[in-house]
Formats: structure tokens, sequence, C-alpha cells
């Protein structure tokens, strides 16, 4: 059965330490772009977390959210693409091909959660800081688009495992880095297309919700939203 | 007269600029440039210079050369496996090329009366390794992630891919690894063409 | 001379002063000329070293950055599409309708729409993160499998620009060619070998001319769906995206309407300068600008009427991403460019056109520069501000061009003055047999409904129309 | 005719400089042969432990080989090498259950600092002029080693000082072998992460001078007083993973969780109900909740140690009544009933205090009210409640003295005298109010050795540097003293073979006691520290550990692979002595340096979420990282309420002076919603001087202004209790990651 990876974002567990934000970072070869590009809002996190203030001081509440890129079963960044650099995967992701992006930055302008990031530069490490760079994932050059791909690595590699001793993924068995790294477990990664897998359970939970799902851009990611403590539910 | 040596002089002008634009280091990014550090402390995917990209853009290559004159053709008489030295073929991505301990394993012993293999004994006792030359791989710009591993398992034989090494004394690039060869390949065997297959 | 044309309609046509008036401009190049070929071109040399310097370092030399993907570079682009409306479309228009007073105008407008075209056609490139790479919009066989996504607009910009372009060249040359043959026969010297190539082997046969005037009476009806095809395409780039305030459906008649407002006003203010630097007071009367500026009334019209509706939808529907938009360009910080918007592709332009008194031709020139100005705002307005306010606030930011983006921006202006004024040195700017043509019309007050292909001149005229120049040739001075 | 020979020399010179200057680097390094047996490509996971905070999370490296520049018997080269790509969690860590916060992430990032410290270096320049030359391992080891012998010939064995953060596990003991064999007084400790009040308060209250734990899983009410302890304090790690299950771990069971500060932390964010009491009156808010519990008789009344402490507690706390703690306090008596309410019929309820309360002059006061309500509480060793966590057979529990607290040495005057300060990884002079002249008092010392990593601003004074391996390339051994209920020694062997011409600082210290010779060398007989963990592990293995391999080279094997010894017992019961003095303590109001008149504003710097106390100042990865709440990336700030910005008018985006009466600071303005309008609040961690090209010039140090004030009882700096005037100077520009919007999509509001 062909997988659908999706994710679940629990709002209530999340308490906003970046940690994901980190994990990403580290393995995806994300550039740090310095402080004047970061300025210029050119800073690269393919996952955020989003933070909401509500009220005044001294009633003054805060909501975060983290937000990657929704991996939308109906997803506005790939028609617009020229050259098919944006598409949609075998395995319901959104891809990007970043051999084959021009740098229209058409897909960027389309997507509705503002999470496609572009190098405005090329990317530089300050020697020896690249023997860190995870050799299972490319470089982005000057020009080119790049976005959350999943970890889309890590399910190649486990794929790879499972085939070659023969058995299927178990579930939770390819994870994101931010998955693998989120310490209040807020982050959960599996296949929706297996409705006994925690993330599908979770999916279906009466707190889903889609992020900014009146645009029918149909995610992969589903949020669960925050509780409200109220005093009989002990 | 005057004017035949102004002209000269005007065309080595001419070249120098050219030239001169050709070496030009392709600009890494920015904000290295900004803090001042010497490009040669960083490190980036960007080509050096404006004519190694346009090298590239056509799809020019300088063939390899290596240290010792390696023959594969010998070793393979020999009924030494490819694994035996490319190790990680089968595990992971990339095959591997043996470091220098893998060719002493067996050259304290054999065949250490060849010149190639005196030359090798030399490199190892001034504690050095061996210098080899990629003789195949894709550049940065391709943005691919080729995996060994699993043809292998599918019983992909080398020489698909690296031509008749048995005959090959040192490795020759006898295959062009362009994505038209994989595809055609892939499209055979009815294996995945999605492009996340190997672009990631 | 100070002969008006309506003289002239009663006098027997005098074909040397027409000859001597147009083809003056052609034959002599004065220090002004080079002059201002020079600044222009130098302005243009920044703006191609500014390109390169980009080329270079990458992309972000331009002050594009998160999430405003899209800047001055896209702005430019639909501003010259914009443009490249002025002509072919407006003197196809006119050429169906066989307006009398277009005969002066049309070749000034349908260069405008060649040189603009072109221009526009390069910002897509100009503004992509890997040029090099641009020709992947060129749908090839290849080994890889790969083809264009032709679900993408950015492809169909593609096609009907080119389209449009190969169209508006031919209608261009068509007419032209019976020009070049006069210049072929007027002037000696590498100028008749040049003319004579150009000429294509005119030699005014009855064939010749019936072919050139079917060929004309096509492309007119062509021509024009392509050019509103060409800017509604322009407009789907944003109305396909769900972008707040892109995705409309008002989009593809906005466009097009803003693209030939904006096209008749360059073509005034073009107009303005040839009449005043080539001295074509006579050829270029102020009835031109007295149509020409009531069209412009009624595209202003048209395009606040369109302002209006867009907005008053918006408010009104009240969804929250599209009214923060809304009200970004109201009431914040993009408030002053917005009304300076509306003066100058309303408030300015409205009174000196509506007002018969100052419907004059400094009244046209001074709207028509006005709404230039306005009309590049208003795609800079629309691109931006939606950007910099899409659906998660907290990916909300702003935009602020570089030295790299405004110098290419000036170098196109100046761009496209140096190919008008070098083409209006080289090919005669007023279409002179048309003139002829129209004149004798005018002369035997022939009911100006009859369509072009009567309007042919007769044999006489044309013998007349290739010898004339051999008599009078030393009045055409020569460099 | 001269022209055209202008022209050509100009060319020509064009020309060489083009290609001269743009060749590419002739790679004419040295290939050494590779030292380990790798396989290309292929991950290999090893254990690690995490040395960035006292949390002491473990880790899995991800190692993948690669070609790397190192150094190798003095000659730099490259080599096939094992190169560590990636850390995580190490899955079967009892802290930390296989997850990892941000910046243990980035830890990865030290090894490959390009500012590390290559090689040993010697002061060349005068003192902090930060010029070095390197020397050899061999002759910098001799100066020391001189040094030492010199001072024990003059037998001023005591002048030799020790400095360093938090040491525990095998690296304390061997330092403290080291400095009692040579006659040295004990390590003294800087740690800003520290809490020495909190340690000092639980000791007198419990018997346990230790950081406490919580059981936050199965707790059914949490009120924090300003404890991060989400973000940066304690155990942060082991406390998220617990506060996951709190809110969603248990169906129909959501604990309420309430935080009690001043300036909303990352941790404030999630509370359900947030609460911001005057400064420095938590301790008193929390005898409130006790008042009422006792007096309406919520709870059975508690009478043991911590109780006992507080006065007036038998007599039901009558001066805490709602009333009064409202006009202490603040806060509404009614919500104080409503609070007291809740937390009494939502048991088990637990009560956690950290940071800021602990930092005002009546720091000790405020613990000391928590560790009672606690008691009062019922949570106090019990499930869902605090708890110590046990501690290894093996190890004995470094009990906290004053006399090994850097600050109250240094302010004692007792740093005087010292003829060699040996310095690892602390960096007191950024970290301490500029007031108290550390860089002077360094200065006059008149030897100083540093093992840091990099030249910091201490290390600068340094006399000589003898760098250690980053963590990821030495051996590890640590001992966590809080985040769990098991006992667990965290050990790990090096990850990767060092980069650099470096000696981990245990050997260093090693060699140099063997070189001394004498008491110093037979107290450490070990040839390395490897030898002297392996000795250290030996006993563990008869004790309860996980199925216990029966031989020691087994068991020493397994440890290393599993990552430590961890014992199979879970025990949350407080670990209980008599405490040393009876002491009663009752609301002493915090005292604040400078009039509120001329200062009319607290000053509270907090620990940053990225770059703690500084420490992580140098890695780009944190510096990149956007500040969850103000979403800074790459500098500091100081944090206003909007309505107060609105009338000292200034906004967002202006540099403002912050003036105390110690000194002064510049740094960009950021308004938040999230602090009291009396409150100018600024993260810990920039304005290094020097601390690599990441860190240094870059933002200010609110450390430096800060008053001498000290903590009462236990004399470590207040650094609550300064007071200071904001005003504006000019224009700056904040590295904002997110567009600084209030609202939020409306499908995401709660149901």
């Amino acid at each position: 059965m062909a997988h659908r990876w999706g994710m679940a974002v629990d709002l209530d567990r999340c308490t906003g330490c970046e940690a994901c934000v980190v994990a990403c970072r580290a393995e995806n070869n994300i550039p740090s772009v310095g402080e004047d590009q970061a300025q210029k809002g050119r800073a690269i996190h393919w996952i955020r977390v989003e933070r909401y203030y509500e009220g005044e001081f001294p009633d003054v509440r805060v909501k975060f959210q983290p937000v990657l890129c929704q991996q939308c079963n109906n997803a506005p960044c790939e028609p617009v693409c020229p050259t098919y650099a944006s598409y949609h995967t075998d395995e319901g992701l959104n891809g990007q091909v970043y051999n084959r992006c021009i740098g229209t930055r058409y897909c960027a302008n389309a997507c509705s959660y503002t999470v496609r990031f572009f190098n405005f530069f090329n990317p530089a490490w300050d020697k020896p800081l690249h023997l860190q760079l995870n050799p299972d994932v490319s470089l982005r050059q000057v020009g080119i688009m790049e976005k959350c791909t999943f970890c889309v690595q890590r399910i190649k590699s486990a794929e790879i495992r499972a085939k070659e001793e023969k058995r299927e993924l178990r579930d939770g068995e390819p994870a994101p880095a931010c998955v693998q790294s989120c310490p209040p477990r807020a982050l959960v990664f599996g296949d929706l297309n297996d409705p006994e897998s925690e993330v599908s359970r979770l999916a279906r939970s009466r707190r889903g919700v889609k992020l900014l799902g009146e645009l029918g851009t149909q995610p992969n990611v589903t949020y669960l939203q925050r509780n409200e403590w109220n005093d009989n539910n002990t | 007269m005057r004017s035949r040596i102004r002209g000269l002089s005007l065309i080595f002008v001419g070249l120098a600029a050219v030239s001169s634009f050709f070496l030009w280091p392709t600009s890494s990014a920015n904000s290295v440039k900004r803090r001042g550090i010497d490009s040669q402390d960083v490190f980036t995917p960007a080509h050096p210079t404006i004519l190694d990209s346009l090298r590239e853009f056509i799809g020019w290559r300088e063939t390899p050369v290596q240290p010792l004159a390696f023959t594969h053709r010998k070793h393979i008489e020999n009924q030494i496996a490819c694994t035996a030295c490319h190790k990680g073929v089968n595990q992971g991505p990339s095959a591997g090329i043996p470091d220098i301990n893998v060719c002493m394993r067996c050259h304290t012993f054999f065949a250490k009366d060849r010149p190639e293999i005196k030359k090798l004994a030399g490199i190892f006792d001034s504690g050095q390794d061996i210098t080899w030359q990629r003789v195949y791989g894709f550049s940065p710009s391709a943005h691919v992630k080729f995996n060994h591993a699993p043809h292998i398992h599918a019983s992909v034989d080398c020489s698909v891919c690296h031509g008749d090494v048995k005959s090959m004394t040192v490795a020759v690039r006898a295959v062009n690894l362009n994505m038209g060869f994989c595809l055609s390949c892939h499209r055979a065997k009815q294996v995945s063409t999605d492009c996340v297959t190997c672009h990631f | 001379m100070t002969t008006t044309p309506d003289q002239i309609k009663h006098d027997l046509i005098n074909h040397d002063v027409i000859n001597h008036d147009l083809l003056r401009p052609v034959g002599q190049a004065s220090a002004r000329f080079f002059l201002v070929v020079a600044m222009l071109g130098l302005v243009v040399l920044a703006g191609f070293s500014a390109w390169g310097y980009q080329l270079y370092s990458g992309i972000g030399v331009a002050g594009i950055r998160r999430p405003v993907f899209w800047g001055f570079y896209i702005t430019n682009f639909v501003f010259w599409i914009g443009i490249s409306h002025a002509g072919t479309l407006i003197s196809a228009i006119l050429r169906l309708a066989n307006a009398g007073w277009r005969r002066p105008v049309t070749r000034c407008a349908e260069v405008i729409t060649v040189f603009a075209l072109c221009i526009g056609a390069m910002f897509p490139v100009i503004h992509l993160g890997r040029p090099w790479v641009a020709f992947w919009l060129v749908p090839y066989p290849n080994e890889r499998g790969l083809w264009p996504n032709y679900r993408s607009p950015l492809v169909w910009d593609f096609f009907a620009i080119n389209t449009y372009l190969i169209g508006s060249i031919t209608f261009l040359i068509l007419p032209i060619i019976p020009d070049f043959a006069l210049c072929r026969d007027k002037f000696s010297g590498w100028r008749k070998t040049f003319y004579g190539l150009l000429a294509l082997g005119w030699r005014g046969t009855q064939r010749q001319w019936h072919r050139l005037e079917t060929a004309m009476h096509i492309m007119a009806i062509v021509i024009i769906p392509v050019a509103v095809s060409v800017h509604t395409i322009v407009s789907w780039d944003f109305a396909m995206t769900p972008v707040p305030m892109w995705h409309s459906t008002i989009f593809a008649p906005y466009f097009v309407a803003g693209a030939i407002f904006s096209g008749i006003a360059a073509l005034i203010v073009a107009m303005v300068f040839l009449r005043r630097f080539l001295h074509l007071e006579e050829y270029l009367p102020s009835v031109c600008f007295e149509n020409l500026g009531k069209l412009l009334l009624l595209m202003s019209l048209l395009w606040v009427y369109f302002v209006f509706a867009e907005r008053l939808t918006i408010w009104y529907g009240n969804q929250p991403a599209e009214v923060a938009v809304l009200w970004l360009t109201q009431k914040g910080p993009y408030r002053y460019l917005f009304w300076i918007m509306v003066a100058c592709n309303f408030g300015i332009p409205f009174p000196l056109l509506a007002i018969k008194k100052l419907r004059t031709i400094t009244g046209t020139c001074i709207a028509s520069i006005t709404v230039v100005v306005g009309m590049w705002l208003e795609r800079y307005l629309i691109i931006v501000p939606s950007l910099s306010r899409k659906f998660l606030p907290y990916a909300w930011g702003t935009y602020r061009p570089t030295w790299v983006e405004i110098t290419i921006t000036a170098a196109t202006f100046a761009g496209m003055a140096l190919l008008y004024v070098m083409f209006a040195k080289l090919v005669p700017i007023i279409s002179i047999w048309e003139l002829k043509v129209g004149m004798r019309e005018a002369s035997e007050s022939m009911p100006s409904v009859v369509a072009v292909s009567k309007a042919r001149p007769t044999v006489s005229e044309r013998s007349e129309h290739e010898t004339v120049g051999f008599k009078n040739s030393h009045r055409v001075g020569k460099p | 005719m001269e022209r055209r020979d202008f022209l050509k020399v100009s060319v020509l010179t064009g020309a060489t400089a083009a290609l001269s200057g743009c060749e590419k680097p002739a790679h004419t390094l040295v290939r050494f042969i590779p030292e380990e047996d790798l396989i290309p490509s292929v991950a290999t996971w090893k254990p690690s432990v995490c040395t960035l905070c006292p949390a002491g999370c473990g880790l899995m490296v991800r190692v993948l080989p690669g070609e790397a520049e190192v150094v190798r018997n003095g000659k730099l080269g490259t080599i096939q090498m094992g190169l560590a790509k990636k850390l995580e969690g190490n899955p079967n860590h009892p802290v930390n259950w296989g997850k990892l916060c941000a910046r243990g992430q980035a830890g990865l990032q030290i090894t490959y600092h390009p500012d590390r410290v290559r090689s040993p270096l010697k002061r060349s320049g005068p003192r902090g002029s930060g010029s070095f030359q390197p020397v050899t391992w061999e002759e910098s080891i001799r100066e020391v080693v001189s040094k030492l012998q010199e001072l024990q010939s003059q037998n001023q064995s005591e002048s030799l000082r020790f400095v360093s953060a938090c040491l525990r596990g095998q690296r304390h003991e061997l330092v403290r072998k080291f400095l009692s064999a040579f006659g040295a007084p004990a390590a003294m400790v800087f740690d800003p992460l520290d809490e020495p009040v909190l340690r000092q308060a639980n000791l007198l209250s419990f018997g346990q001078a230790d950081m406490p734990s919580f059981d936050l899983a199965h707790t059914g009410y949490v009120i924090s007083f300003g404890a991060d302890f989400l973000g940066t304090w304690n155990s942060p790690v082991a406390q998220s993973i617990a506060y996951g299950e709190m809110r969603q771990g248990r169906p129909g069971n959501r604990a309420k969780f309430v935080q009690v500060e001043q300036r909303m932390s990352q941790t404030g964010a999630n509370a359900d109900e947030w609460i911001a009491p005057r400064a420095g009156t938590e301790g008193a808010m929390a005898l409130g909740l006790a008042h009422v519990i006792l007096k309406e008789k919520l709870r059975p009344a508690a009478d043991n140690k911590a109780t006992r402490l507080i006065a007036g507690w038998s007599q039901g706390l009558a001066e805490y009544s709602p009333e009064q703690v409202e006009r202490k306090t603040g806060v509404p008596a009614q919500r104080i009933q409503r609070l007291a309410h809740e937390m009494a019929a939502h048991l088990p309820a637990v009560a956690i205090i950290g940071g800021l309360p602990l930092a005002h002059t009546n720091g000790l006061f405020n613990a000391l009210a928590v560790n009672a309500l606690n008691t009062l509480l019922g949570s106090v060793g019990m499930p869902g409640g605090l708890f110590f966590t046990p501690q290894p057979p093996s190890e004995n529990a470094g009990s906290w003295s004053s006399e090994s607290d850097f600050a109250s040495v240094l302010l004692a005057g007792k740093l005087d005298g010292t003829k060699v300060l040996l310095l690892h990884n602390a960096n007191p002079v950024f970290a301490t109010p500029a007031v108290w002249k550390v860089r002077e008092t360094l200065d006059r010392i008149p030897f100083i050795v540093s093992f840091g990593s990099f030249v910091d601003e201490t290390s600068q004074l340094a006399d000589l540097i003898l760098p250690d391996h980053s963590p990821l390339e030495s051996w590890l051994h640590d001992v966590p003293k809080s985040g769990t209920n098991q006992a667990v020694v965290s050990l790990a062997a090096p990850a990767m073979l060092p980069l650099h011409d470096t000696r981990a600082m245990p050997d260093t210290l090693l060699e140099i006691a063997h070189q001394i010779g004498g008491e110093a060398a037979k107290a450490l007989p070990w040839e390395n520290f490897q030898e002297m963990l392996q000795a250290s592990m030996a006993p563990l293995r008869t004790a309860d550990g996980i199925n216990p391999p029966p031989d020691p080279e087994k068991f020493w094997s397994k440890v290393q692979e599993q990552g430590g010894w961890w014992s199979d017992k879970v025990r949350q019961a407080a670990r209980s002595a008599i405490p040393q003095k009876q002491l009663v303590t009752e609301f002493a109001p915090p005292q604040f340096d400078g009039e509120e008149s001329s200062f009319p504003f607290h000053f509270q710097p907090y620990v940053s979420q990225a770059v703690l106390d500084g420490s992580l100042a140098h890695l780009p990865w944190m510096q990149e990282m956007p500040d969850a709440l103000s979403t800074v990336m790459w500098g500091t700030w100081v944090e206003i309420n909007p309505k107060t910005a609105q009338k000292l008018a200034i906004e967002q985006d202006d540099l403002v002076e912050v003036r105390s009466q110690h000194g002064k600071l510049l740094a960009p303005l950021l308004v938040s919603p999230g602090i009291a309008f009396d409150v100018v609040a600024m993260p810990m961690g920039q304005g290094h001087e020097s601390f690599g090209r990441y860190a240094s010039g870059r933002g200010a140090n609110p450390m430096t202004i800060l008053a001498p004030m000290q903590v009462a009882e236990t004399g470590s700096l207040a650094w609550a209790s300064t007071r200071v005037q904001v005003s504006k100077v000019g224009k700056a520009k904040l590295a904002l990651f997110s567009g600084g919007l209030f609202e939020r999509p409306s499908e995401l509001q709660q149901r």
C-alpha cells in the first residue's frame, strides 16, 4: 500500500522550546545567513514556532504554533511552478527538486503558509563547520527554493532498510528530525494511509483542525487544538 | 607602427580582461564577504571560478590522474571481489575508495617487488594515505543523492554503470552517468522515476 | 513652412513637401542627437552592469526577501507589457475603424509595442534566481523526458508574449516596406543598399499592394485577441494564486484596461516628443491628441471603475486576510503611494482631459505623464502589499528595493527612449504612403467609412510615389 | 609613448593580479593514514553526554566517515575519520529518553567551531591583549609544573586556586583529589546556571543541597514561581517530556499550570493562568496560599523541618491572610483564595521555584516558603510531587558550601594572594557585575592557566591556555542530580578523534600531577582519565544495575555501549537528613539598589533561551535561532511593556540606554505585552568582547550594570535587585523572524 506521510502537531503539548528548529537545521544542512541577512528577513527555518499574543498585561496569553510545510494534497505551490521543480510525489509530499528549480519564486508566493525559503546567495560555512554537514542532504545553491521535505532522506533510507529486511515499515519508523527531537512529543509523524498509525488516530481526534483549512489546500499536517483548563476535567 | 603596437596592447587588454573575468572566483554568500573572511576559509557549494561554472554548464570534466597505476584487471583476475576494497557498496550510499591500510593488508606480503607496489610501500612508510582521484561522482549542482546499496541488492551489475572494469587497468569514466542514463534503466526495470527517489 | 493639414487637403498634394519633411530626420543626424544617444546609452550601460553584478553575486543583491519574493522586476515586467498595448492594439482598432486621424499615429504606436515587449520580456529572466537555466521554459525534447509545466501561468506567459512579439513585429514591418522603398529611392550610398535590403524588393506593383493590404487587414484582426490574451495571462500570473487580493476574477479585464490606459499615455508622450524634436507639427496635428485624449479619458474612468469595484467587494466581503491587505494600502504604510496613484491615474488626468479647454497638446501630455507614473505605481501596489500580508501574521514582512533594482528600472526607461530615438533616426516615424493615401481620400472627399483596401493609391500616384524622389533628391541633405 | 607604456604596465599588473589572486588553492596537504576502520557513508551511533547545562542529558552521536583537516604530531594534514554529524537524545537515558533541547543539539558546533583553540597557547602580548603564540604541549606542561613545584617549595600550596563551572562525577573527583593532594583549597564553583540559594534552601528544608526533581507527569496542579522549567531551568528536557504527559498523557485529566512571574517566560507562555505579583514577593504569595489552606483546613496541617523554618507557621501564618498578601504582592485576595482551593482540590499539586524569585535579597525566604507550601501540599517525595534524584552508591553527594562559591570567595577578598589560578570552563569576567572588578582581581594573579577551548573574556587574561578536547572528543562522566527518579551515572567514550592539537583537561591534570610527583602523583595513580573512569565504574557492576553482566570487562563495554549505568530501582522519596541549623525566617521585603524616583524600573536579566548565560553565544545555530517569544536572532534586546514604552515615548527598534547606579548599556527596544509595567527585562548571554567571531562585539551584557547586592544568608549575587532608568538614544534594527504581529488565525482558537 502506498504511503501518505502526515504529521500531527499537538498544540497542547508544544512548549515553544525550538528543539525542532535546531534539529531541522542540523539534519538538513540549513545555512546560517548571518545578522544582516536575517534582518532582511532571509533567515531560513524549515520549521518555525509561531507565537501569537492574546490580550494585554496582566491578562496576556501566548499561543505557540509550530509551522512547517503542510505537505498539502491540493498544494497551491505545485501547479504554478513552470518547470515541475515543485511537484507532488508518489507518497503525497510536496516535492521540491532543487536542480530543476530556476528560481521564479512563484511557488513561495502561492504558498499560503509562507514556509518556502529561497537561497538569495550561495550558502557558506566557515571551515571547519562544514564537517558537520549531513552527506544525505544536498546543499542548495544560489537561486534555489527550498522547504521542509518531511526529512525525505530519512524516509527513503528507512524504506530501503525495510526492503532489505523484507518487511513493512513500522509505525513511526521514519521520523523527521523535528519529530525525533521534540521533548514533549508534540509532533507525531506517520502514514495516514494506515488507519492504525498513531498519526491517523490523532488526525481523527476531536481537537484536530487544518491550518487555514478554509483555503482547501488539504494539508497532511493536522493541528490538535490546545485545551482550556476547566475545573471539572479532573 | 605605433598604431599596430597600440592595437596589440589593446588586444592584450581585452585578453587580460576576459581571462581575469573567467578566473574570477564566483561569489559565495555575501555575508561571508562582508565579514571579511578569506574565501579560502569558507566552504561553499558555489563553483570556484566562473570558468568552472561554464565548464560544468557544457558538461566538460577533466580526466583524473591517479598517483599510482592501480590495475583493476590484475586484482579481479586474482579473484578479489569488488566488495573487498569497495566495502560500502552493498551497505550504504557510497562504495568508497579504499585507504592504504586495505592495500597493505595484502601487499606487505604479495608482489612486493613490483615498482608500483614499491611506490605504494614508500607512501605507507612515510605515514601517508594515497590521494586517489575521483573517477565518477556528481557535481553539487546536480543536487542528486545516489545510493549504491539498493542497486547492488537489486543485483545490478557494477559494469552497467562503471563499464568493463575487469579489463581496465586504471579506472576510466566509461559511462556518462547523466540523468538520461539513470532514467533509461529505471524505466526499463519499472522502478520509481519519482524525482525525490534521487533528488533531495 | 506653416501649412496646416486642412490647407493641404485642399491643395494639390505636394509630395515633395511630405517626402522632404518626413525623410529629413532619417537623412541627417545632429550633434544633439548623438548627445541624447550617449546620455541614454550611459544609463542603459549602468543598468546592464547592475545586472552583471546581480548575476555574479546572486539575486540577493536585489531587495526581495521573504515573504515579498516579487518586487521591482515583476512590477516592471507587468508595466512594460502593459505599455506594449499602446501600439498594436490601438492602431489595429483604429485601422479597422478606419479612423482618418490614425494615419500619422499608427507607426509611432506600433514601435512602442515592439520595444516595450522586448524590454518587458527581459524582466522575468532578470528576476530569476538562476537565469542561466531559463531555457527550461522552452519545450524541447530531451532524454530526461522533462517538459515545462503547462499548468503554470508563467509558461502561458512565455507563449503568449512570444506570439504577441512576433505578431507585433510583423504588424510593424509590413506597412514600413513601401517607405523603405521610398528611402531606397531617395538616398544614395550605403543608405541605398541598406534600405534596399529592407525594402525586400518592393516595386509597388499591383499585386504587391494587394498582398500588403490583405496582410495588413488580416494582421489587424488577428492581433487584437492576441493582445488581449497577453495581458489577461499576465493578470492570471497573480489571479491564479490564493494570495489575498490577487485571487480575483476582476483581474483580467482590470489588467487589460490598465494596459491600454498606460499604453495610450505612453503613445501620447512619445508623439509629443516626436512632434517637438522632429518638427512634425503639421503631421501630428492637435486632432490626434484630441482624440487620443478622449480615449485616455475613457480608460481613466474605466480604471477608476475597476479599482472601485475591486476594493468595494473586498471591503464588503470582509475576509480577514484580504481586508488586512486592503487597509495596508488604504491606511497603512502604503497609503501615500496609493493616493499618489489615484491622483496620477484619475485626479490629475480627469480634469485635464474632460475639460475641452484643457485638452490641449500640453494638457494631454501632462495627463499622460502622470498616468504612466500612476500605472507603474499601480503595478507595484498590486504586487508588494499582497505578498507582505499573507495569511499567517507571523510571516508578514516588508520590502525595500536596492540600488540594483532601481538602476535596472531606470535603465529600462532609458533603453526604451534610446531604442525609440534610434528607430526614428532610421525609419520614417510617420507612414508616408499612408499619409499620402489619406490626403488623397480627403481631397477626393471620399466618405471616410470606405475600408482601407479600397483606399489604394492609383497607378499614377504610385508611379509618382516612386519616381518623384529622383527629381528632388538634392533636397535631402546628406549627413 | 608614455601613455602606451603606462597602459601596458597597468594591463600586466592587472592580469597578473587577476591570475595570482584567483587561482584555486593548490591542495598540498599531506593525507594521513586513517586511524579507524571506516565503512564509507554508513552511520554509526555512539553514546555521549551533554555537558552544556547541569541537566546532564544522554546523547546519541551520529558518526559518519569524512575527510577532515587535522593536526597529527604537529603536522597539518587531511585524514579520513569518523565525524559527528548530529546529536540526538539517548533513547534509554533516564533523564531525557531520546529527546534533546535546541541547545544540546547545537553543542555539535563546538567541536567544529572555526575559532577553537587548536593548540596550547602562550601569552605573547600584555595581559588581556589577546595575543598568544602556539607552543608545544611538552613545554607548556613543563611550565605549569615548574610553577606549581615552586609553590610547593615555598610551601604556599594553598595559593593555588581552581575555578570552574559545576563539576560533577569523576571530573569533580579528579580535581578534588588533585587539589587536596597538592594542599590547595577546594575548587571554586562559578556557574550562573547554578541555584545556590535553592540548594541552600533545600538543604535547610529537606537536608538535600541539590536541585529538586518534579513528577509532573502525574501531578494534578502545578504552580511555578518564576522557574523557566520548560526552557532553561534545572532539567528542561526531562521536565518538558513530563509536561507533555501532564497535558495530554492522561485522557480526561489535564493538570492546571499556573506561572507566577513579572516577565512572561517561554514557560509562562504555556501556563493556563499567568500571574505577575510585585517583584520579590513570591514567597509571601506562597505563604498566602498556605494560609488559606491551613485556615480552611483544606489539607492536614504539616509540622516538620520545612515548615518550622517559617515564622508563625504553627500559628497558621496569621500575617499572611489574603488581604495582607494582596497588600504585599498586589495579587487580589480572592484570586489567592481561589488558587488555594483549586490547588487543594486537584492533588497531587506541586509548587516550583527558580530563577528570578531566588535572585532577590530575600531569595532564600522565597525558596523556604515554597518548600513549606510543598510540604503542606504533601507533595514532597510523593507521586506527582517534588523529590530528589537518588544517587548511585559509589557517589558521595558533593554537598554545597559557600566556601566553594566563587562569588563569596571573591567578595571575601580571599582571592588575593593567589599565585596560580587554574581556570576550567568558567567565564567570571563576562558574567559578573562590573563593580565586582573580577578582571582587576584576576589581573593581580601572577600566573593563570586556562583549559578553555575558546579565548573568552577570562581566558584572555591567561598566561597559558591548555585547550581541552571538545566534549565529543573526550571521555565523559556525569551524575545527574535532578530530572530522573533513577540513580544514573552517565559515561561515554569519545565519539570521534580530536580534530586539533588539544588534550582532555583530566588527562592534562593527571600528566601535571605525575610530573609534580609526591602526594599529587600518589593520589592520582591512573595513567589516564579512562583508567580512572573504569576503576570508578567497577563497583557499580554489583549494584542493582539493569541485568549486570558477570565479569568486569563485559560490564565496562556494556556501560559504554549503553551510555552509562542506571539503577533499575525507581525511587522518588525525599532523601532527607537532619538540617544543619535551625533558623526561622519571616518575610523581609526585597531590597533594591537605586531610588524608585530616579530609577523607576526593576531590571530583570533572564537566562536566554538560545545562549543561556552566554556560554553558547559562540554557536551560529544558537545565534540564528529565533527566541520563542521575541523571535529575535543575532542580538540582544530590552523588553518593555507597550504602555510603558508609550509613556516613555519610545518604540520598537529604538536604541535605548539602560542606566543603573553602576553602569549603563545600549540595546534595541522590543515592546512585549507579557511584562509588568515597572519591569525592564533583558536576556543574558550577548555582549561578549571576545568569544569567537559570531559572538564578539554583538549586543550588550546585562550583568555588567548589576548592583553588587547579595542574597541574605547565602551571599550569592542577587541579580534581580537592580533598579534602572531607560531613555532613547537613537535608532537600531532588531533581526526579528516574525512580522511582530499579535493576532492568530481564527480556526486555531480553542473551541
